[in-house]
């Protein structure tokens, strides 16, 4: 397994464990995690294994979940300040960071239905940094202007925010997200990309610096712990994806 | 308070009651709901608490519901509600989209007997400009100057709210563990329709270890026995959900024709099998 | 999480701070309370969550105590609260008056981030005419041309919540059964600092059964072994109170004199006690 | 036992039992009864062992109380519409039915401090129905007008409120409460009591019936009930109360 060639999840995790542990963002020391969200989860307990104190509260397991108010607890800790980080992905987001969980078409998806938008028109708001993830990476996904609003990339000055996106983590690439202009800039290229296939594949307009670097490789020591300690930690929460990602099994 | 049966529980249930439920990973109410469309209720108006699922899907595929009220309605790891998704796109159902934090605002509200609470965020996303009956004011306790809109939620009450506890006692108390938020639903509806995996001696009150998952009997109109009550989905850690069954039932109902094949077999059969055991 | 002593957890309430506590039939923090008195606590501000008892009179008695937010100040069966009833006579004390209700909505306002609540009632009391930081509003959601008045609170956010649970586990979550208004408490506070009578292996939120009587050790800052860390009140069903000491207590503290009596000899003869075994 | 003379604390537990049943009062199906309210408690008890149907919640029982939502649950009951009839007392309480649980003197009690308000300025509204209850009938507690007001006898309109007080029960006699002139009238005389007695006693102003009949003796069947099953279920809560009236200790 050792000498397996990197994953895609497995350089995606890498990524978002280094926008958790960006000196630059305000600290994490909670991050909640969605049912949904396997690669964002296996990024959080990289940056554990890596030895940073982070405590990653996974949503939504029937049993052994870290709740004891139920579902509405995962919003009142959002409320005191107590998430520092919170995942969102979205069947649309557009360039200014605005995310649709609800429906293309008219109102209230007529074209296309999703599920809904769950919690993320009060986390999106509350949570100081979120990082927004999406692995595909085309212009059906990332469009000029979402159909319907989930929730906003940004509010105008008055409304009570605590944080907007981070970043913007693809399949293929790395976008920062710049609040204050409301726009996304390309921070890295992840393998066979290039700025131009990135730009044809995104619908929305965004900055690109004069140099984009690749996204980084992980290291040897990230694989290792990605294949040993997390992918052990994630065998019961997301016994699917270990299976497909690191051909591993639950022995339940 | 004597258990009745699951058709007797289902036949509580008026057409056109606004019914709260919970979604597929919390105490899903999926045998009732069985029972309902076997009893052929129309009208309803579902409250996701704060989501919906399998049994949502299932009554809307039934033609039970007229109304949604949810944050999201999804069959989890089965993929979307296919039901759902067809009627949304179809036009034929009335959906009010909310998020999470709102709905459990909302029943915590009526839990109080406050007529409205506040929450944060929401402001600038399509929910609440799709929601009149919420409303935006200056929060009252900003500082002077401040403009500092927030967003008030009226108090919703259920007519019914129904769900799959693990366990009943003698006095008609249900456990539902840590699921507090179905407790508030339990707390805010005028009543509670509750099917159980099974009914124990004594008073869970009394026992100080169970009391604090417990709603009390005061909350609880009717309760009937339902073993496996929330199949195909789980139950806490008495049982795991059956993904084979959900995967199934996600691919029949992709169609009409698939959602009448899926009823025939693993609902309206119920029918008969209800009849002979009662 | 580790344990730290009883004194070291003392020490962890700086002077001045707001501190939530609970009342006598609760899961009162009375060991915690005396090792304040032996630290010389002051200008403490106690929050009754939403009454206080035997430990707020003791520490108001010990001069701890600048100020009280509280619905009520008793020791039960044992009468009124001496140093209490004594200090508001002689106009020491900073008092705020509320309602239980009130209390439990302000922190329920703190613990959902919102930055106040509405409550009915209290239109007419003197309570309210004595709070100008509660506010009265037309309720925004009333019929045209009704009037509705109604109260809105402010969210309170204590600086500490002390209390006294039954069990922490290795991770610091802790136990309080069904008493959900100290999970209110300690969700709303800034920090939670808790006794418990002992310590047991594993994780209480891994176990379905205790899971929901549990705080999670996301809101404890330090957890303390105090064995009976409640007497002289009772603790659930683990130990019931001693009627007869706090009986002498109310009688020892009618007096400045007596209360010093009883000080030294149930409440600083602890600290060579404590500074022994440490 | 049974042949023992009726104490005054079984006298008021069954005058009280029959304001509960009043037929003319808003139906009495759920009773919440503070921790220090044995009288009360028995005259519920004395209801239910009657064969009438009423669900009694004892509030701040340590173990094996009702409430699983801990002590916030009986407010929120009450808020719900849930609990029909509440008892309050007070350190004052004065001809319109307010109350004074505070102190009197200056605010807040400098004169004498009572222990405080408890819920009683949310419940004193949202019950349909309040019985007031004081053993202690003596002008220091039946005053013209309390010091200060916990919580008011009777509402301007507009202001919401489901109920007032229906009756206020003391050591001398029983006052009917009148909301729509927000004051007591004289329903009946306890023993030894007489209209002058009862008026001497009382620091407020309130109505005399031309005809004020004796508050009814107990029958033989109630005596036989709080003597026999009333006193087996108060012997658990309220064990000092059943030593001193019933001669009845708990095992325990």
């Amino acid at each position: 397994m050792s000498a397996a060639a990197i994953r895609p999840e497995e350089r995606l995790a890498v990524a978002i464990a280094r926008l958790v542990l960006d000196p630059e963002a305000p600290p994490a020391r909670h991050v909640a995690i969605g049912a949904a969200s396997p690669i964002p989860a296996a990024a959080c307990f990289l940056v554990r294994a890596l030895g940073h104190p982070l405590r990653v509260s996974l949503q939504q397991r029937r049993t052994a979940n870290p709740f004891s108010e139920g579902s509405r607890e995962l919003f009142d800790l959002a409320g005191q300040g107590r998430i520092d980080l919170f995942f969102l992905g979205g069947g649309q987001i557009d360039g200014q960071a605005n995310i649709n969980l609800i429906g293309t078409g008219e109102w209230p998806g007529r074209e296309a239905r999703f599920p809904g938008s769950f919690g993320s028109a009060l986390m999106y708001f509350l949570t100081p940094r979120t990082i927004l993830f999406r692995e595909e990476h085309s212009p059906r996904v990332l469009v000029p202007r979402v159909d319907i609003v989930s929730a906003p990339g940004v509010s105008p000055p008055g409304v009570y925010r605590r944080g907007t996106a981070q970043a913007l983590v693809t399949g293929r690439c790395v976008f920062r997200f710049h609040p204050e202009r409301a726009r996304f800039s390309l921070l890295s290229l992840h393998p066979g990309e290039t700025v131009e296939s990135v730009r044809a594949a995104t619908g929305f307009d965004f900055d690109i610096p004069a140099h984009v670097p690749p996204t980084p490789e992980p290291t040897e020591q990230e694989l290792a712990l990605l294949r040993g300690p997390v992918r052990e930690t994630m065998l019961e929460p997301y016994p699917e994806f270990c299976a497909r990602v690191f051909d591993r099994k639950s022995a339940a | 308070m004597t258990p009745i049966s699951l058709e007797a529980l289902a036949a509580e249930v008026p057409d056109g009651a606004l019914v709260a439920m919970p979604p597929d990973y919390s105490l899903p109410a999926s045998a009732l709901a069985r029972a309902l469309v076997r009893r052929g209720a129309r009208g309803l108006r579902l409250l996701g608490v704060p989501i919906l699922g399998y049994a949502a899907d299932l009554l809307i595929g039934a033609g039970c519901v007229a109304e949604v009220e949810t944050s999201a309605v999804t069959l989890g790891e089965a993929g979307f509600a296919p039901r759902f998704t067809a009627a949304v796109r179809a036009g034929t159902l009335r959906l009010r989209d909310a998020t999470c934090p709102a709905i459990h605002t909302m029943l915590q509200a009526a839990e109080k007997g406050v007529p409205f609470m506040p929450l944060r965020g929401l402001i600038g996303s399509d929910i609440l400009a799709h929601r009149p009956d919420w409303k935006v004011a200056p929060n009252p306790f900003a500082p002077p100057g401040a403009e500092d809109p927030i967003v008030l939620l009226p108090a919703l009450r259920p007519d019914i709210a129904i769900f799959h506890a693990a366990m009943a006692d003698a006095e008609g108390n249900v456990w539902v563990g840590r699921r507090r938020e179905i407790a508030t639903a339990a707390h805010a509806a005028r009543r509670s329709l509750v099917t159980v995996e099974r009914v124990v001696a004594g008073n869970l009150l009394e026992d100080e270890r169970l009391a604090p998952g417990v709603i009390s009997a005061l909350y609880v109109a009717a309760v009937a026995v339902a073993e496996r009550g929330a199949w195909p989905c789980g139950l806490l850690d008495a049982y795991a959900p059956d993904g084979a069954h959900l995967a199934e039932y996600a691919r029949l109902a992709r169609t009409e024709e698939g959602f009448r094949e899926y009823c025939a077999r693993y609902v309206l059969a119920g029918a008969s099998a209800a009849a002979a055991a009662a």
